[in-house]
Order: structure tokens, then C-alpha cells, then sequence
């Protein structure tokens, strides 16, 4: 075995490919932001495709958000809100090193993290009961259906398909995320983090502000299109 | 591990701005600010986003690598959103059509 | 610099190629070089499966109401041509096999930042690739590679979702490799080695990574998108509900432009290497020809319009994109004045990575000129979508990034396996391959000016004579790539045992015994000097 | 055939522009490649290696040299960057005046309409020297409308008009082809277009059936449809009278204006929601899938016929313009 390998075994969480803790840390925050960066991209691209079509059929588009839930879109806000709060604590309780702050932080991430997806199911739930879930059961009655119709129905519907499929994503981001984030409490109860070494938490914690983030512009995008007055 | 441990104080008053950000965000809707209330949602979006990723995702301690990534990265997407938008915004630019004409005389002899 | 081991091999053979044994060693292995390997199998692997499907398409075009098979075959056949070479060769060749095992190396490193994200990349890569191979054998797909919606989104009933699964995945590859590369060589860099001292193969490596966590995001995405969209009509692309099909290629086109600049920068890079060892010379004009990689990179996703021009897109975009789409052109002149300017007063000597690269010097150059009939709208709005435009890309893709590629193989390809291969049999590949392959796709430039379009079946009788010239020059270009790969598998066994540094060439990965060990390298090397340091001035420091 | 067809015929009268300017680059690109070859081919023989210990000089680059390099391409792209640009605005836009034909897609054929109700598949008669406007639109997937011939091209694209025009100018049948990948029968979706004597084209509209002009069946399906029984003419029924409106300006009911165009009329059509003329209720249904493109196409120019006459519309549009 050579030196640096000696010393490799010495500083846990070492990886082989690293001199040491600092470059090892510096790479994975680094790597983490790349990451978002893509993610920001991955996003871009239905982000695009909804700014061009609100633009061609913005009717259809403030008479579909009209149907949302105001009240529950900013509860959801304010959640997400709270769990990048925890998040950004637990990350804050590694780097002091105290595993109980950790542990208490990462799980008030995990409940607000499946509170916000549980409103979101709700929500979800009532778009099929009034059936304006497109392509699937697109079948508006009644008021929905008075309400959708002045910017013809064709068109709300492409709305609601930028609905689903931005929400859509962001809880599938969410549900990855709180996997992670169990994962991080498994370790974090085993003792794996010091104040040395606490990538794997730093890292994680981007990655949730990032979703945080995302759901900040989904919000007013989907919520609060031609206000509520 | 020379990390900046920021202090409690610092994600408390970030948490109840970013609150109050929201409920500002969700009040100005039910005001008629005609197309500005868009703007107005956006520019609040913008901030909010800008505090997380200042104070909770530790950029305002970052080198300037990460802060170039960042930049990057909304720079790409302004592209992407921006040259997309310049071909919708100008196709009307091209003049209007001209109306029905079928007699139209032949312009060589 | 650390001082290169040259023991004999029979005593110290140990390398990363015998390191471990049986097939857990290689599909479980974190080994940069380990995965470069595997990366080189299975694209071969795509290559000879694309390359039968052109073969098929070219001996079906000798006549002019087609040879072989019926339109929808035809059809097929070349959207599987297209998808499995863009997305399962060209992208992945230069980066996945040549970049995973050079840029540790290059940079003094043991490994990429994230080796087990490397590995991982490989198994998405495989995983697309049997949802491709899935589609091919469930019934073909026939939408084009450029997957055009409404055409694939509603009226195609090929196995679309398929295929679309498959590159979604692939793109996730493609991203997790640019990540990894961007991290290794910010951060991962040895002692003494700055920005100016990287092989410019580094650079455009780097220039390439660029392009693949920025522009494939989009790409899967709009793929993910249409897979919906052919699933459940949903129909944002589709006008059926008022969606725009321009919406799709803008989308499309933002990742797949630049993706052009993925296959070919990492070849550039490549290039610089050949030219500066085979010439004894530091690149002329080192830090231009760098940073016009990065420049290519940047422009080259303000570009993608001009695949739009006849689409109905606003006449005010369209002159913006022709203006930027001439703007690339520049960094690009630019590297083929330097490489050529490398060459002046040096010393040239003729092995066949040399051939190879001037190869490319020369295909490139067509390859590039000819982008500017496309990129100066009103030749483009003849020329676009005739087999002109099949011809220019292929001159760049095939011409350029193919040539890199094989250019680079024959060049590391002692550092890899250990072995030499017959330096005269690749000479007459190289050679082969370029007359192939200008007899191919020279008459399609012709073709295309002529008014011939793209992916037709059948064809009016009067194109026949360039049609088969092309095809008669295909069968050449067929034969050309068929002997590498009967050497290089020769060589892995009876090849004579390569030296360390085979072309007396500098650069970090020389300084280490052929085949590396698995780490790399005994010690992290310090780097004193400055990239491609040939001169005897230069060589006396050294010593 | 004689030997390796090299040239397209030149048979409308930006043909020749474009070549001309297919000839600029050409020449570029013949000089470049021809100087790079030599240049390499000169210096791999003048500096081959004579020993295995050569050591060149080393030479780091040139600044002077650069620039040289980065300015003539610059020049050269920017040459043609103006050149191909002025050429293709100028031929963005019809002249004034030009005969209309409307062109339908589908696959896999060609569906021609000529203003006097003479229809045809797969072929494109047309008079020689008279510009000729094709206002194209596809019924299915995007297809493409290519003469090369004539040097124009451009994307028929479903659910949106795109047009462009031509002036033909040499007599003869010119290969027309579908130049945008449309499905299995792609490569069949070819015709020809048939350049001929003014007179004769007249004659050519007068002879074979006689059926309706282009105008006369949009009546007949404006009838048909029922759309006369809410849009009466005096204005009097549940939606807004059609005289006159095409080419004015509307009004609609978020408040914004609009030109009435044939893209604003087909969209009325097919999703009459989506803009609703102010003073008026949605309560138009679509008739999306119920009428085919040929039909909306009639439609269209039916609507066309009873707007504002020409004059007027041009005045009031430079009226708009002043404001």
C-alpha cells in the first residue's frame, strides 16, 4: 500500500480518487451545482413551450388558473418554504456537528416535504373530480365548464396539460429528493457526518432548495396568472 | 473544513421574508394591475429566489465558480426562452396579406 | 514530472487490464480507463448496426424505384441510421471512450470525480440503447431522427415511445459524463497544471462538456415531452388543440444543433494532439485555438434557427440565425489556420494517426465551407432539406468526427491496450477510408443542389448515375472501416508489446507505463512545463 | 440524359440571383480548400522529418497572423451574410398584385386550387411571367412545398398559412417535390409544375370541367354550413356580419385589435373561442374536423371577397399606420 493510501484509510469518507476531505468536498458542491444547472435547463425547456403558449392563448390559460386553489397554492408555498428552512438548519447542525439537531431537522423536512405532496395529491384529486384532467377525463361541466369556456376549451386544456406536467415534474423531483433525504437520515443516525465531512448533506440540501425554487416560479406561473380580482 | 457557519438569526429572518414574500405574492393578485400583474408576480418569484439561493443554499459564501455556474445557467435559459420568443414575437412583423386579387396584370410584356 | 516506469513487462505487468479478471471486474469496475473500454465496445457495437442500416439504404438507392425494400422499410432504416449514430456512436465515441480515459490521465488524476457516476453512465447509456434495439426489432420507428411532430406525435404508428424512451435515457449519459468531466478538470487537476498548460484535447473536451449539461436537459425533456404527447395526444406540439410543431424544433434544435459541436469539438481536440506530436511543435496559437473551442461551444447554441428557415418561422429570426450561423464559421476557420500553421518549420513525420488527422484537416474544411451555403438563407431555402444538407453533415460528422476518432484510436491506442497495431495496413485504411469517403458523399452535394430531397425512397430517374457513384463509394468506405477493426482486435493479442511513450510525445498519460496502472499513476506527477513541449530547448529542461 | 446532370434549370426569376450568389460561396470554397491543401501538402514535404532526433524550434503562434485570419472570414461571411439576406427579404414578400393559387397537403398528394375553381392534384399549372403567391396549408403532418427549379421552398405546415411566391419565368415542366419527411409515402408525394403561355393558361382554366369559382363554393359551403343564418349580412343576427370585415380592423372583446386576416378567419373557424369580436357572445361552435382545409380554404376567400375592397384596405391601413 502506498502512502497516500495509508492516509486515504485514515480520513473517513475518503474516496479513493481524492487527495483529501477539502478537494473531495470542493467536487461534490461543485458537482451538485452542475447538476442544478442542468436541472434548470431540463425545466427550460417546458418553461419555454408554457411562456409560448400562455402567450398565444393567454384566455385559456387565466380561465384554467382561475379553477386552481389560491389559498392552497400559497399554503403549498409557504410548506416548501418551511422544509427549505429545516433543510437549510439540518445542513447548519452538521457543520456544528451536533447529530440530534440533524436528525430532528432532517425528519420536520421529510413531514413538510410529504405535506406539501399530500396537498398536492388533494389537489390533484380535485381536478379529476371535475374532470378536467386533459386527455385522461377532459370532460368540464357546469360552471368549470363556463369558466373554461371563454378561452376555448382546446386551449385549457393545453393548459392544464402545463399543469400537471410542471407539477407533475416538480413532485417527481420531490419524491426523489425525500428519498434522498431518508437516506440522509439513516446515516446521519449511524454517525456519518462531522464537521469534516457533511458533502452528502450539503449536498442533498442544494438539491432541495433547487426544487424549493422551482415550485417559487411555479407558483405565480400557474396560480396567479391575470390575478384574482 | 473552513466552511462559513451561518447563524440561526441569519435563516429565521430569511424564512419570515420569504413568507411575507408569498403572502405579498398571492395579495397583489386580487389586484388589477392589468399586465403588470405578471411582472409584478415575477419580479416577487425573482427575489424569493434570490434570498434561498444567497442564504440557504450558501451562495453569498461561494467562490466565484459557483456563482458563474449559476449565472450560466439562467444565462442558457434566457436563450433558450429569448431566441424562441424572437421568432413568435416578429413573425407578424412581416407585412399584412394583401387582399383578394386574381386579375393581377402581368407585369412583363 | 514523475519519472515514467519502464521496467520490463514481464516482471511488473501489472496494469489496469490485469488487474482483476472475469466479467464482475469489468461491469461492477469504478476504472475510468475500465469503463472507457466497455464504452468502446458498445459503441462499436451501435456503429456496425447503423453502418448496416446506411449499407442497406445505399444499395437500395442504385436504383432509381429503389433495389431492396419497400418505402416504410426505407424509412425505417434510416431513422435507426440517424438514432443509433447520433445518439449511440457519435455522441458518445470521442467523450465516452477516448475523454473517460484520457482526462484523468492528461490532468495527473487516479480517477474522475465521480467514478461511480461514470459507471452509472454506462448502464444508462446501455439501458437507452435496448430500448432503441427494442423499437428496431419490435417494427422500426419511421419518424427521422429529428422525431418532427405532428408527423411523429400522432400520425406515426411505429414504436416512437420506444425510441423515445431510449434517448430520453441516453441523454442522461451524456449529462452525467459532461458533469463528471467539468468537475474532474476544474477540481482534480495536478499540482502545477494551470489552464494554459492543458492539452488542448482537455479544452475541447471541457468546451464539449459544456454543451452536454446545457443542452441535453432540453433534449430530453422535448423528447419526454412527445413521448406524452404520443401517448396521450396531449398536444402542445400537435395543432389539433392549438399546439405549434414550430414549438418542437425550436426545442429540438436547441439541443440538437449544438450537439453537432458535441461530436466534432472533442475530434478538434483530438487533432491538436496528432498534429502537435507528429509535427514536433506546440500548437500555433495555443490559447486561440483553446478558447475558440470554448467559443464554438458558446455560439453554438445561438444557432439553431437556421434548421428552420423554410419552416414558417418569422423572416426577422431567420436573419438573426444566419448571421450568428455565420458567426461560428469563424473560431472554426480560425483552428484550421492554426493546425496548418503547426505544421510550418516543423517536423513531420507520416504514422497513420498523422494520416488520419490530416484526413480530417481536409473533410473539416469541406465540411465547414459547406455549412455556409446553409447558413446564407437564400441558398439555404434550395438546399435545405436535399441530400446537400445529408452531405454537409456527413462531411462533418463522418469526414470530421469519425476521422478524430479513428485519428485518436490509432493514437492511444498503445497507451490502451498495450499493443501496437500494423502501422502499414492503417495507413491504406486511412487512405481508403478518405477516397470512400469523398467518392460517397461528394456526388450527394450535386445530388442536392440538383433538388434531390432528403430521405426519399425512390427517386426520378435522372439522379441515377450520382446515386450510385455515392453507393459504389460507400462499399469503399465500407471496406475502410472494416480493417481497423480487424487490426485492433489482432493487435490486443499479437500485437508487439507498445512502450510507454511509442511517438516520443508529451503529455501527462505518456509518463505513466502502457497500460496504466490502475491508479494511474505511483506518485500525483508535478507539472513544470508547458503543454506540447517539444523543442530541444524544452526537452533539455526535462532532462 | 446526357451524361451528370450538374445544374438545375433556372426557370423563375430569383433562380438566377440565387445562383449567383451559390456560385459566390462556391468560389470561397473552392479557393479555401484548395489553399489549405496545398499549403499542407507543401509543408508536409518541405518540413518532413529527415531524422528521428529533429527537434524543431518551437513557435509559439502570431498575433499579426490571427487577426489576419479572424478579420478575412469575418469579411467574407459578412459579405455573404448581406448578400443572402437581401435576397431572401426582397423575396419574403409578394409583390403586389400577385395571382393566388392555394395549395392544400396531404398525405401524400398535392391539392391545387386556382382562383377560378379549377382544381388540380400533383400539378401546378401556371402562367408564364405573372408572379404567383401559393397560400399552402396541410391537412395532417408538416410537408413541404419544393421547386427547385425555381429556387423557393417552404415548410406546408398544418393548422397555420404559410405562402410564398414566384415568377416564372422559362416555359416547361419543372419537378415539384415534397421536400419535408412526411410519412411512408414521402418520396411519392411528387407532381410537376407546368410553366405556360398566359393565354394558354387561360384556356387551360376554361377548358375541363367547369365548376364553381374559388369564391362561389365558400358561398355555396357558407350556405351549406350554416354559418349565414347567424352571420347576416345586415348584422342583425347573433354574431357579427361578415361584409366588409376582411382586411379592417376588429375589435375584440379583452380589448385588443386585430387586422383580419386569413390566418384571423381561419382561426374563427376552427377555434372560434379563442377571439371573440367585442359586443358579441361565444357562442359559435368549432368546426374543427368538420370541414377539411380545402373547405376553409373556399371559406376564406369567400370571406375575402365580400371585405373591404383593396383601396380601402390599404388606406386604412396606412390611416393605422400614421396613428
Amino acid at each position: 500500500m502506498s502512502d497516500t493510501q495509508v492516509e486515504h484509510a485514515e480520513q473517513t469518507g475518503l474516496a479513493h480518487q481524492f487527495e483529501d476531505l477539502s478537494q473531495q468536498h470542493d467536487a461534490d458542491t461543485f458537482g451538485i451545482w452542475i447538476f442544478l444547472v442542468t436541472e434548470i435547463m431540463f425545466f427550460g425547456g417546458v418553461f419555454a413551450g408554457y411562456a409560448i403558449l400562455r402567450w398565444f392563448y393567454f384566455a385559456a390559460f387565466e380561465g384554467g388558473s382561475h379553477l386552481l386553489d389560491i389559498r392552497l397554492g400559497a399554503f403549498n408555498t409557504v410548506v416548501l418554504l418551511g422544509s427549505s428552512l429545516t433543510m437549510a438548519l439540518a445542513v447548519r447542525s452538521a457543520q456544528i456537528g451536533s447529530r440530534r439537531a440533524q436528525i430532528i431537522f432532517l425528519t420536520w423536512t421529510l413531514i413538510l416535504g410529504g405535506v406539501f405532496l399530500g396537498i398536492k395529491a388533494y389537489e390533484y384529486h380535485q381536478k379529476f373530480v371535475e374532470h378536467i384532467v386533459p386527455s385522461l377525463d377532459w370532460a368540464p361541466e357546469g360552471e368549470v365548464l363556463a369558466r373554461l369556456a371563454p378561452g376555448g376549451l382546446n386551449h385549457a386544456q393545453l393548459y392544464f396539460f402545463f399543469y400537471f406536467g410542471m407539477t407533475g415534474l416538480h413532485a417527481l423531483h420531490m419524491i426523489i429528493g425525500m428519498g434522498l433525504l431518508f437516506w440522509l437520515l439513516l446515516r446521519a443516525r449511524r454517525g456519518d457526518f462531522t464537521p469534516a465531512y457533511f458533502a452528502p448533506v450539503e449536498v442533498v440540501g442544494l438539491y432541495w432548495h433547487f426544487v424549493d425554487i422551482v415550485w417559487i416560479f411555479l407558483f405565480p406561473l400557474l396560480y396567479l396568472i391575470g390575478g384574482r380580482y | 473544513m473552513s466552511q462559513h457557519i451561518e447563524p440561526l438569526k441569519t435563516y429565521v429572518t430569511v424564512f419570515v421574508s420569504l413568507i411575507s414574500l408569498t403572502l405579498l405574492t398571492t395579495a397583489v393578485a386580487f389586484i388589477d394591475l392589468g399586465p403588470f400583474n405578471t411582472v409584478v408576480a415575477l419580479a416577487i418569484a425573482f427575489c424569493k429566489m434570490m434570498l434561498v439561493i444567497l442564504f440557504f443554499m450558501h451562495v453569498r459564501h461561494s467562490g466565484g465558480l459557483v456563482r458563474i455556474t449559476i449565472i450560466a445557467g439562467f444565462f442558457w435559459l434566457a436563450l433558450l426562452i429569448g431566441l424562441t420568443m424572437a421568432d413568435y414575437q416578429t413573425r407578424t412583423w412581416t407585412p399584412p396579406p394583401q387582399a383578394w386579387s386574381k386579375t393581377a396584370p402581368p407585369t412583363h410584356p | 514530472m514523475s519519472t515514467a516506469t519502464l521496467e520490463p513487462r514481464v516482471q511488473s505487468p501489472r496494469n489496469y487490464l490485469n488487474a482483476d479478471y472475469g466479467w464482475k471486474s469489468w461491469l461492477f469496475t469504478v476504472d475510468h480507463k475500465r469503463i472507457a473500454l466497455l464504452y468502446m465496445v458498445s459503441i462499436t457495437f451501435f456503429f456496425v448496426i447503423g453502418g448496416f442500416f446506411a449499407f442497406l439504404m445505399r444499395l437500395h438507392l442504385i436504383e432509381p424505384q429503389g433495389a431492396l425494400v419497400q418505402p416504410e422499410t426505407y424509412n425505417k432504416l434510416f431513422t435507426l441510421h440517424g438514432v443509433i449514430m447520433i445518439f449511440f456512436f457519435l455522441i458518445p465515441s470521442i467523450p465516452a471512450v477516448l475523454g473517460n480515459f484520457l482526462v484523468p490521465l492528461m490532468i495527473g488524476a487516479r480517477d474522475l470525480a465521480f467514478p461511480k457516476l461514470n459507471l452509472l453512465s454506462w448502464y444508462i447509456y446501455i439501458v437507452g440503447g435496448l430500448f432503441t434495439l427494442y423499437s428496431a426489432i419490435a417494427g422500426g420507428v419511421d419518424t427521422g431522427w429529428t422525431f418532427y411532430t405532428p408527423y411523429s406525435s400522432t400520425y406515426s404508428n411505429t414504436q416512437v415511445t420506444a425510441v423515445a424512451v431510449g434517448v430520453f435515457i441516453t441523454g442522461f449519459s451524456s449529462i452525467l459524463t459532461g458533469l463528471n468531466f467539468i468537475v474532474t478538470i476544474h477540481k482534480m487537476r495536478a499540482p502545477g497544471l494551470t489552464w494554459y498548460r492543458l492539452p488542448l484535447f482537455l479544452w475541447s473536451i471541457y468546451a464539449t462538456s459544456i454543451i452536454m449539461i446545457l443542452g441535453t436537459p432540453v433534449l430530453a425533456i422535448t423528447i419526454f415531452l412527445l413521448a406524452l404527447e404520443h401517448l396521450f395526444h396531449v398536444g402542445i406540439f400537435s395543432p389539433q388543440l392549438g399546439g405549434d410543431p414550430l414549438l418542437f424544433q425550436h426545442l429540438f434544435w436547441f439541443y440538437s444543433h449544438p450537439a453537432v459541436y458535441i461530436m466534432i469539438l472533442p475530434a478538434m481536440g483530438v487533432i491538436s494532439e496528432i498534429i502537435a506530436c507528429f509535427s514536433r511543435k506546440r500548437i500555433f496559437g495555443y490559447k486561440i485555438v483553446g478558447f475558440s473551442s470554448v467559443a464554438i461551444a458558446v455560439l453554438g447554441f445561438l444557432v439553431w434557427g437556421h434548421h428552420m428557415f423554410v419552416t414558417g418561422q418569422s423572416v426577422y429570426a431567420g436573419l438573426i440565425f444566419s448571421f450568428l450561423s455565420f458567426l461560428v464559421a469563424i473560431p472554426s476557420a480560425i483552428k484550421v489556420f492554426n493546425w496548418t500553421s503547426t505544421l510550418y518549420k516543423g517536423s513531420i513525420s507520416y504514422e497513420a494517426p498523422m494520416l488520419y488527422a490530416l484526413g480530417f484537416i481536409g473533410l473539416f474544411t469541406m465540411g465547414g465551407l459547406t455549412g455556409m451555403f446553409l447558413a446564407s438563407i437564400a441558398t439555404d431555402v434550395h438546399l435545405n432539406g436535399t441530400y446537400f444538407v445529408v452531405a454537409h453533415f456527413h462531411y462533418i460528422m463522418v469526414g470530421g468526427a469519425v476521422m478524430g476518432y479513428l485519428g485518436g484510436l490509432h493514437f492511444w491506442w498503445p497507451k490502451i491496450s498495450g499493443r501496437k497495431y500494423p502501422n502499414g495496413w492503417a495507413m491504406l485504411s486511412a487512405a481508403i477510408i478518405f477516397i470512400g469517403f469523398n467518392l460517397t458523399f461528394f456526388p450527394q452535394f450535386v445530388l442536392g443542389y440538383l433538388g434531390m430531397p432528403r430521405r426519399y425512397a425512390f427517386y426520378p430517374a435522372e439522379f441515377q448515375v450520382l446515386n450510385v457513384m455515392s453507393s459504389a463509394g460507400a462499399s469503399i468506405l465500407g471496406v475502410g472501416y472494416l480493417i481497423p477493426l480487424i487490426y485492433f482486435i489482432w493487435s490486443m493479442r499479437y500485437g508487439p508489446i507498445a512502450e510507454a511513450n511509442p511517438w516520443g510525445a508529451t503529455g501527462l498519460e505518456w509518463h505513466t507505463q502502457s497500460p496504466p496502472p490502475t491508479e494511474n499513476f505511483e506518485h500525483i506527477p508535478v507539472v513544470t512545463e508547458e503543454a506540447y513541449a517539444y523543442s530541444a530547448e524544452e526537452e533539455a529542461l526535462r532532462v | 440524359m446526357q451524361g451528370i446532370p450538374i445544374r438545375p434549370d433556372q426557370a423563375s426569376t430569383i433562380a438566377q440571383s440565387v445562383d449567383h450568389l451559390y456560385f459566390f460561396i462556391t468560389a470561397v470554397t473552392l479557393f479555401f480548400s484548395v489553399l489549405i491543401f496545398s499549403i499542407i501538402f507543401y509543408f508536409m514535404i518541405k518540413y518532413r522529418r529527415r531524422s528521428p532526433d529533429e527537434r524543431p524550434k518551437a513557435i509559439e503562434g502570431s498575433l499579426p497572423l490571427e487577426i489576419l485570419w479572424t478579420a478575412i472570414p469575418t469579411l467574407i461571411v459578412a459579405v455573404m451574410f448581406v448578400w443572402g439576406s437581401t435576397l431572401y427579404f426582397q423575396n419574403s414578400v409578394a409583390p403586389p398584385g400577385a395571382m393566388e393559387i392555394f395549395v392544400t397537403g396531404k398525405q401524400w398528394m398535392w391539392k391545387v386550387e386556382h382562383p377560378e375553381g379549377q382544381r388540380e392534384i400533383n400539378e401546378l399549372h401556371v402562367p408564364l411571367g405573372r408572379p404567383v403567391k401559393l397560400t399552402m396549408i396541410s391537412e395532417d403532418v408538416i410537408h413541404d412545398f419544393f421547386i427547385p427549379a425555381f429556387r423557393i421552398k417552404k415548410d406546408v405546415l398544418p393548422g397555420r398559412y404559410n405562402s410564398m411566391w414566384f415568377e416564372p419565368n422559362k416555359l416547361g415542366t419543372y419537378h415539384l417535390f415534397c421536400a419535408q419527411y412526411c410519412g411512408a409515402f414521402h418520396a411519392g408525394m411528387v407532381g410537376s409544375v407546368i410553366v405556360v403561355e398566359p393565354d394558354e393558361y387561360e384556356r387551360w382554366l376554361l377548358g375541363g370541367v367547369q365548376g364553381e369559382t374559388i369564391e362561389a363554393a365558400g358561398e355555396r359551403i357558407f350556405k351549406e354550413s350554416g354559418c349565414s343564418t347567424c352571420h347576416l349580412p345586415d348584422g342583425s343576427g347573433p354574431a357579427p356580419s361578415l361584409t366588409g370585415v376582411y382586411g379592417s380592423t376588429v375589435h375584440l372583446t379583452n380589448g385588443q385589435t386585430l387586422t383580419a386576416d386569413d390566418a384571423y378567419i381561419r382561426e374563427s373557424i376552427v377555434s372560434p373561442a379563442a377571439k371573440i369580436v367585442s359586443g358579441y357572445k361565444p357562442v359559435m361552435p368549432s368546426f374543427q374536423g368538420q370541414l377539411s382545409e380545402e373547405q376553409i380554404l373556399d371559406l376564406v376567400a369567400y370571406i375575402r371577397s365580400i371585405g373591404l375592397p383593396q383601396d380601402n384596405a390599404k388606406e386604412k391601413q396606412q390611416e393605422e399606420g400614421k396613428k
